[in-house]
């Protein structure tokens, strides 16, 4: 991890100092032990606040795109950071050649508090960059994943009552802060369902119906591109299981219309973009 | 669990108050059936014309395509008092638009699974594809959803409080 | 008077039957202010609940008025259902965040009956801090964790009971009900707490004043998601959206939580707003906390609990904003870097 | 609040009879928005409109909910109703409470409280619903005819002949379709060469027809008034423009094909002309035969050839081509019925014939000069027994509709057999015999006079015994089971849809029925066109029938078109999606799912904030769209909606169910 | 009426409003129609001072604030433009409808501390009936005021509000003149075609002793204070009024601030020295 953060520094200071970046998104430490933060360097004098150490979680693909301008930006992508970007770019949210993507390999991140690996990123199927323009550090060899629809299929086999009792007590629990969407690399939507009262899809109140219709709406909306990046998760100020949702719809589209896997590169259509004339046929 | 909902139960085991469910008087299922207009409406049509019968708790909402039918339209149904959905189209192959329903044939797969996930009953919420000259299979699902819905009962699930 | 701890629970059993007691209570792994009901674990170790007690004065989502519409004519009915409630084990920075909701909501011209009502059946038990979390930093806007300004009832840990002393008519009234659970006792000398954290408040309003333009805000804010838990976690936020649920002819209105930081918090009718973009949605953000709160209000909206600091998803600090903003002020660079940022909305 | 009007419609009975209409009005009276209620007999008729007009000046209205039949049925009439009112045509919403309700519910009351929450439904959509206004489209006045039998010559002719240009393709290497090969046509006995090929000359030589014979359309794009069709010409191998029709090459060449056209009684040459009276009157060469491309020998055809009109380096030529409507009459053909009924021999037995191949027995310029001869042996045969209904009418082995001219044509056989062979015996075996036309019956009749013999009853089993066959059946009128000898049997087979007609529905979006043929706008009121505006049909493409309704279809279909022509440009269908630039972020999603590719995304220049950005915005072709909503389901900031069924006007319809 | 069902002592909750009746409206312009609003026993719903604002709703589709336009013995006015869901649904209005309404709320002009002075009121597009309010006082104690003049444009004649007013009444008061240009021309307007600030300019107005009302667009209210400078005005004699920003109207809410300022409660009438020392976000 050390000399990744080196060469990581080294490498930022060359890239602003020549001037192929305007500035480079990456991570700095916190106030407290454990804790990092989003950093953007614009000058050589701040390359060493940068880090790189085993607690930085934030995924940093979605950043670039709030800058509308023509400025050159450097971002430092693990395996999520770098599905990201392919989404964004998908999405004509952002130019490729406006983006300079230096690639780390990624071990898996740790949780401040208890030390272990994040359950999202021992559950992680994309631990090297997709993507990148340089590579820091050599690739790892992507270890088998334990099932990763374990909770899925356990939630499966409940019965409807019990489904739904589980999951509305989930949602009754939900204070609708939108931190899952603000995060999400998926959703870039100018004005989001959740806020268009006015049009009737969604009241502002914070019911138990409102609640569910916003986590369906969104699971409906996010799960087919959702990478997995377990982000909606760890923002979660009440800790929901949000991550079970996006499985649910992982594990339905494999199963219906073959692996899909989102962001592997930044042109294949998403499942409900397209069709085949055989698929499943289960309403006649 | 909603901090009024908790409230609600902390007076009642405190103050041993219990609150009544009032028995809902004669209940008859409450189906909206979104139908493309150019096959399941016209078969409709054509069961009407047949004078076929079938039971009056089905409500039909005429919409271009079934590949304008927006899953939240699904959603926002059972939230203010369904007791079913249906969302018929044509024949993939035959759309008027050509590949209208493809893009619903996927998107129901996947929303249906959704919704059962989240805990309804597969009964409630049926897609099917009917052809404008197939009447007798209209109606025919017509009986079956809304015998299959009057046994399941009145719905609750996703239901906005007092509806 | 003593309050033994065996007796803690007969206390809120006893309080729970003529009013809903709300404690700190773990609940699907955060700590909260939840009703109390029989033999449910209290929680009053921690040093702060990770949602505040805000909810239980000002709910997330609370019904204004009901209406209903027969034909032309239009029919209005306010809807206010209030119950006795008890607030125990409320820590001083959150008593002082009360404060600053009744200062928002009872004074100024205009009195928030909503509000008035359940803080008017309220009766607010604090409980004095004896270990502060890592992030907690109420010293540095001069609160006093042992004993906070606002509660009726203030406890102070004596070891194996709470010494017990009313600071309202209120409190004293409420006491007589508690006598059978207290025993004669005197209060032990307040410990010594050691915060991790103490910031020098005193210029940060000036120095934000005077930063307003600094590009610091533009770094600062593109990390910002423009999410919601900041506000909702912050037990001194009170702003609020108001919005109505129709059923055919009938409906009600409400008003709920609202954040600054969302994008469509000030957009007008034909799209405009004010704020269009995140720098200037989080900078009105600390600004109001740090500074224009003060200038109405005399005192600081901010309580120095450290909840925003611990839920931020990006991990934006307001103690970092602080010692950033007195840093650049210290070293005269109140012009430094170019003047706002042409941003645009995102 | 909106001023919207309920007007209850009572349909003389049909609605009033099972829906209490009194109810429906007064509960109409406090829904949200209404302020104007009222009942009328019969909303579609005259007074009913004119009530609604009077009603609108009288009350302000602003909105109308019509509670009566579908929508399909007269949204338009009230649409145009509208239009010299104040109100705009499409602040109209239609409760369909007859086919949907009164006529499917038994019991008064649940009728009763359907058609309240339909007419609930209604007015909330309509509370929602926005002036909408046409805008024009282009018009390229050239017709597209597929399929150039009677059915598609009749419209080209009457096309051209109202001065609009025409296309008339066809898969064959000659126009005249099925009634080419007939010899004779009911119930006027005229020979029908001589009805049909003056009117393929015509057609040949109309300036305004382009033909267009061995071609198929390939690819189509557009909407009415603008369809680009690619039509594959195949290689004839021969320059029509050289070539003098003089046949040289036809007796020249080597190989023998069996002849299609002849339904395999004859042989034909690789380079050939289907028959004498072909249009275009110059062959074709059939590549699959012709030694030159299957062993790479021969080519006598190119050497004799005086004007050298040959030549084998031909390929297949793709012609795009824009027209502003088609007419699609693909035609019929006959069910392969030897795979259904083995019973009748399976098709082994060579003198059990069709009544295609019986009528090129009969005719004149046929194979055998018009002697009725066994195809076995050459003799004349004595006895004939015809089977009707042969896949008709037979929904467990073949298709369950009646063939309509089997009958007819049965019966003119049997009085063509009786008249040319003396001393011959005829057997009909018949279900019914229907002779629905004009001087059908009394053709059937002298038929009788002449001698057949009609037996009621179907033939159970057909087999050989010493030179003639046995057709076993049983005579329902007398109950006994008759078997009788005949040297000749002719089975009236089920007419089927041309394979071909699948894929022109498909490219052309006409849906089919469930036994194929292609399905017109409504049975009754719009027979001739389809769902697909701009696409109408003609002939047995979309039925079977004889050749009188035939022909009256391709007329009127023709009319239908010139009708369209005459119109100086296309009034727009207004009810398509529209952009919500604000909230469109240029992904992109919609511009795959649109299937008429109208939506593009544009880089355009926009203020956000007194910033220039350049954006990627979805912009939508209001020529192209057909209003299909596709694209709305895929957005998923609803940036897309669709004008007449907006999100809004939905969510309401759905709110105000569940009241 | 409101039917109160709880037994507090506190008066009602300030953010419920009172059920009145739309009695007349009137169409200024294609997309801006003036309503005047009576409570539905034939009250005026609440008195207000010129420049105040009232919250005008439609029951089940929300509230926005207005100013109030004008006001008569029994009722007050609300001239609304359409530019939202809400306003969309205020436009289908009819005599008759039955609305919410509740006020008043803000500041307003300070009529008093004008007396005695000239007066300039600049107005852009639906930025008129603000300022108009206040002019209709000065014209009511006319002696009170020394010269008016009132400077006002909108984009074309079609979307001039009050015109009976701008160029039958007013044009008539002593010592007034009125100056009217548009922004695009139209055939059927001989007028000058200018933007408002250059017009302002071009006018030569006499400042002495003057105060300048201003209300309109930012972009009007950009130029029009810059050429108000160049004319020599000081900070304090502009008045202006930050309406458009207000929403509950009774300072709780939180979003009105800019700055500390919270416009329900401090404004919206500001003067131009009071916008200036307000930090712009």
């Amino acid at each position: 991890m050390a000399n990744t953060q080196e060469t990581l520094r080294e490498r930022a200071r060359i890239l602003l100092e020549d001037g192929t970046l305007d500035y480079l998104i990456g991570w700095e430490a916190g106030r407290f032990e454990g804790q990092t933060t989003p950093l953007i360097i614009r000058t050589v004098a701040d390359v060493d606040r940068l880090i790189y150490n085993e607690y930085c979680v934030h995924l940093l693909a979605k950043y670039p795109l709030a800058d509308k301008t023509t400025k050159k930006i450097g971002v430092v992508v693990r395996g999520c950071d770098a599905r990201g970007i392919n989404l964004a770019l998908k999405d004509g949210q952002i130019e490729r050649d406006r983006l300079y993507l230096l690639g780390i390999p990624c071990q898996g991140m740790k949780d401040a508090q208890t030390g272990e690996e994040l359950k999202k990123c021992r559950e992680c199927t994309h631990r090297n960059p997709v993507v990148y323009d340089e590579l820091l550090g050599d690739l790892l060899e992507q270890s088998a994943v334990a099932d990763r629809f374990a909770e899925v299929n356990r939630i499966e086999s409940l019965s409807a009552d019990e489904r739904y009792d589980y999951w509305a007590d989930v949602f009754s629990r939900c204070i609708r802060c939108k931190a899952c969407r603000d995060v999400c690399p998926t959703c870039t939507c100018k004005e989001c369902f959740t806020d268009q009262a006015a049009k009737g899809w969604q009241g502002k109140e914070t019911s138990l119906a409102e609640n569910q219709n916003y986590g369906i709406t969104r699971m409906f909306h996010s799960g087919e591109r959702c990478l997995e990046c377990g982000e909606c998760e760890r923002v979660c100020p009440k800790g929901l299981p949000l991550m079970q949702l996006n499985r649910k719809v992982i594990k339905d589209v494999h199963e219906l219309f073959g692996e899909y896997i989102a962001g592997i590169d930044d042109c294949t259509p998403s499942p409900l973009d397209h069709y085949q004339l055989d698929d499943v046929e289960e309403f006649m | 669990m909603s901090l009024e909902q908790e409230t609600l139960n902390a007076v009642q085991e405190n103050q041993g108050g219990a609150v009544v469910q009032e028995a809902p008087e004669a209940w008859k299922p409450k189906i909206l059936a979104f139908t493309c207009n150019w096959c399941t409406y016209a078969g409709a049509d054509l069961a009407g014309l047949n004078r076929m019968k079938y039971p009056a708790d089905v409500r039909l909402l005429r919409l271009p395509c079934s590949g304008r039918v927006n899953p939240q339209f699904v959603l926002h149904a059972f939230q203010k008092g369904c007791d079913g959905v249906l969302v018929c189209g044509c024949h993939p192959g035959d759309c008027h638009y050509s590949t209208g329903n493809y893009f619903t044939r996927r998107r129901m797969l996947l929303y249906r699974r959704y919704l059962e996930y989240f805990g309804i009953e597969p009964e409630r919420f049926q897609i099917r594809w009917i052809s404008g000259s197939e009447a007798g299979k209209f109606r025919d699902t017509v009986v079956d959803t809304c015998e299959a819905i009057t046994k399941l009962g009145p719905n609750h699930k996703f239901r906005e409080e007092g509806r | 008077m003593i309050l033994k701890k065996e007796r803690l629970n007969d206390l809120l059993e006893a309080l729970a039957s003529k009013a809903t007691v709300y404690v700190p209570r773990e609940l699907d792994g955060q700590t909260r202010f939840a009703p109390f009901a029989k033999g449910s674990a209290v929680e009053l170790g921690k040093a702060k609940t990770v949602f505040s007690p805000k909810e239980t004065l000002f709910p997330q989502t609370e019904t204004l008025y009901t209406y209903a519409q027969l034909g032309e004519d239009i029919t209005l009915c306010e809807t206010v259902n209030t119950t006795n409630q008890v607030l125990f084990g409320v820590r001083s920075c959150d008593t002082y965040s009360i404060e600053r909701l009744d200062e928002v909501f009872l004074t100024r011209t205009f009195i928030d009956t909503l509000y008035l009502e359940r803080r008017n059946n309220t009766l607010i038990v604090a409980l004095g801090c004896t270990e502060p979390d890592r992030s907690c930093f109420c010293t540095s806007f001069g609160i006093d964790p042992a004993a906070g300004t606002g509660a009726d009832i203030q406890l102070t840990d004596t070891g194996d009971g709470y010494f017990v002393e009313a600071l309202t008519g209120r409190g004293t009234e409420a006491l007589q009900a508690w006598s059978p659970f207290l025993t004669e006792g005197q209060k032990t000398a307040a410990r010594e707490l050691t915060f991790s954290l103490a910031l020098d408040t005193s210029n940060v309003k000036d120095s934000l004043e005077q930063l307003f333009e600094h590009a610091y805000w533009n770094d600062l804010s593109m990390k910002c998601l423009g999410c919601g838990t900041c506000a909702f976690v912050c037990p001194t936020c009170h702003c609020f959206d108001m919005s109505q649920n129709n059923k055919g002819n009938t409906g009600y209105r409400f008003r709920t939580w609202d954040s600054c930081t969302f994008s469509d918090y000030s957009m007008m009718a034909g799209f405009h707003n004010p704020r269009p973009t995140k720098m200037r949605r989080l900078r009105n953000r600390f600004m109001h906390k740090l500074s224009f709160f003060s200038d109405r209000y005399g005192s600081s909206l901010c309580c120095g609990c450290g909840r925003c600091i611990e839920l931020c998803p990006a991990g934006i600090d307001i103690s970092r904003v602080i010692e950033d903003t007195s840093s650049l002020m210290g070293a005269g660079a109140e012009q430094q870097g170019s003047t706002a940022v042409k941003e645009v909305a995102s | 609040m909106s001023r919207t009007g309920v007007f209850v419609c009572h349909c003389g009975t049909n609605i009033a009879a099972t829906v209490d209409v009194d109810k429906v009005a007064e509960a109409a009276k406090d829904f949200p928005g209404v302020v104007f209620v009222e009942q009328n007999k019969y909303m579609c008729s005259e007074p009913g409109q004119q009530a609604v007009k009077q009603a609108i000046e009288e009350h302000g209205l602003d909105r109308i909910v019509i509670a009566s039949c579908s929508p399909r049925m007269h949204e338009l009439t009230f649409r145009k109703m509208l239009t010299d009112t104040s109100v705009n045509p499409y602040m109209l919403e239609i409760a369909n409470i007859r086919e949907q309700c009164s006529w499917v519910h038994k019991d008064k009351g649940e009728g009763t409280d359907k058609a309240i929450d339909l007419a609930r439904m209604a007015a909330a959509k309509v509370d929602r619903n926005t002036p909408l206004y046409t805008s024009e489209i282009p018009l390229t006045k050239r017709a597209l005819v597929i399929g150039a039998g009677i059915a598609g010559i009749q419209a080209a002719l009457d096309i051209a002949d109202a001065g609009y240009p025409v296309t008339l393709v066809e898969k064959e290497p000659s126009i005249g379709g099925r009634m080419i090969m007939l010899d004779k046509t009911f119930p006027t006995m005229d020979c029908s060469a001589c009805i049909c090929s003056p009117k393929m000359n015509e057609a040949g030589a109309h300036p305004n027809i382009e033909l267009r014979t061995v071609s198929e359309v390939e690819e189509v794009t557009g909407y009415i008034g603008n369809f680009t069709v690619t039509i594959r010409q195949k290689a004839k191998y021969i320059d029509y423009d050289k070539c003098t029709g003089c046949g040289l090459c036809e007796v020249k060449c080597p190989s023998k094909v069996t002849s299609e056209f002849d339904r395999g009684l004859t042989q034909r040459r690789a380079v050939y002309k289907p028959f004498p009276q072909a249009v275009p009157s110059k062959p074709v060469i059939d590549a699959t035969n012709c030694r030159k491309f299957t062993e790479d020998r021969c080519g006598v055809c190119q050497k004799i050839c005086t004007v050298d009109a040959i030549d084998f380096e031909e390929q297949d030529k793709l012609v795009k081509q824009e027209f502003g409507a088609v007419v699609v009459a693909t035609g019929y053909d006959l069910i392969d019925w030897g795979k259904l009924y083995g019973e009748y021999g399976g098709g082994a037995y060579p003198d059990v014939i069709d009544a295609l191949t019986f009528e090129r027995l009969v005719n004149a310029s046929g194979p055998t000069e018009g002697h009725i001869v066994r195809p076995s042996d050459g003799k004349e045969p004595k006895s004939c027994v015809m089977i009707k209904c042969v896949g008709s009418r037979d929904p467990h082995k073949g298709k369950a509709y009646c063939s309509r001219a089997c009958c007819m044509y049965g019966a003119k056989h049997a009085h063509q057999f009786l008249e040319k062979i003396e001393g011959s015996e005829c057997y009909v075996f018949y279900m019914d015999v229907r002779t629905p036309g004009k001087g059908y019956d009394e053709f059937y009749m002298k038929t009788l006079e002449d001698g057949a013999t009609y037996i009621r009853g179907r033939v159970a089993k057909i087999y050989p015994e010493n030179g003639h066959y046995v057709c076993v059946g049983e005579d329902t009128l007398s109950g006994k089971i008759v078997k009788v000898n005949a040297d000749l049997v002719v089975l009236d087979t089920a007419m089927v849809p041309q394979e071909s007609a699948g894929e022109i529905g498909r490219l052309f979006g006409v849906s089919r029925d469930q036994d194929g043929w292609l399905n017109e706008a409504h049975p009754k009121l719009r027979p001739v066109e389809t769902n697909t505006a701009g696409v109408y049909l003609a002939g047995t493409a979309q039925g079977p029938k004889d050749i009188p309704d035939s022909v009256a279809q391709a007329s009127a279909a023709a009319s239908k078109v010139i009708g369209l022509f005459n119109h100086k440009a296309l009034e727009s269908n207004p009810m398509i999606s529209f952009v919500n630039e604000v909230n469109c972020r240029g992904c992109g999603d919609c511009v795959g799912v649109c299937p008429y590719g109208a939506i593009t995304l544009e880089t355009v220049e926009r203020r956000e904030n007194s910033v220039k950005v350049m954006r990627d915005i979805a912009n939508i072709n209001s020529g192209l769209c057909q209003g299909c909503g596709a694209c709305t389901s895929a957005c998923y900031s609803s940036a897309l909606d669709l004008k007449g069924f907006t999100n809004e006007q939905i969510l309401q319809e759905v709110d105000a169910l569940c009241l | 009426m409101i039917a109160i069902s709880h037994d507090c002592s506190c008066e009602t909750n300030p953010l419920i409003p009172q059920v009145c009746k739309v009695i007349a409206v009137t169409q200024e312009t294609s997309d801006v129609k003036s309503f005047r609003v009576q409570t539905l026993d034939g009250r005026i719903p609440f008195s207000f001072v010129p420049g105040q604002l009232g919250m005008f709703g439609v029951v089940n589709h929300g509230e926005c604030m207005f100013c109030v336009s004008m006001g008569g013995e029994d009722w007050i006015e609300f001239t609304v433009k359409k530019v939202g869901t809400v306003t969309e649904r205020i436009h289908q209005l009819h005599p008759g409808a039955q609305v919410t309404v509740r006020g008043p709320y803000g500041n307003f002009w300070p009529a008093d501390a004008c007396k005695g002075r000239n007066m300039i009121f600049i107005a852009g597009g639906i930025g008129l009936p603000p300022v108009r309010t206040f002019l209709l006082h000065t014209l009511a104690n006319r002696s009170d005021y020394g010269r008016i003049d009132l400077v006002y444009s909108a984009s074309t004649k079609k979307d001039l509000v009050f015109k009976e007013q701008l160029f039958d009444l007013w044009p008539n008061e002593p010592n007034m003149h009125v100056h009217v240009s548009v922004y695009r021309a139209s055939d059927d307007w001989d007028g000058p075609v200018e933007f408002t600030a250059p017009y302002l300019e071009s006018l030569g107005l006499d400042i002495t002793n003057t105060t300048a009302v201003l209300c309109g667009g930012p972009s009007l209210y950009r130029t029009c204070s810059k050429a108000l400078a160049n004319m020599g005005v000081s900070d304090n004699d502009i008045l202006t009024t930050l309406e458009m920003r207000m929403k509950c109207g009774i300072g709780k809410c939180g979003r009105c601030n800019v700055g500390s300022k919270y416009i329900c409660l401090d404004g919206p009438v500001f003067t131009q020295a009071e916008v200036n020392a307000m930090l712009k976000d």
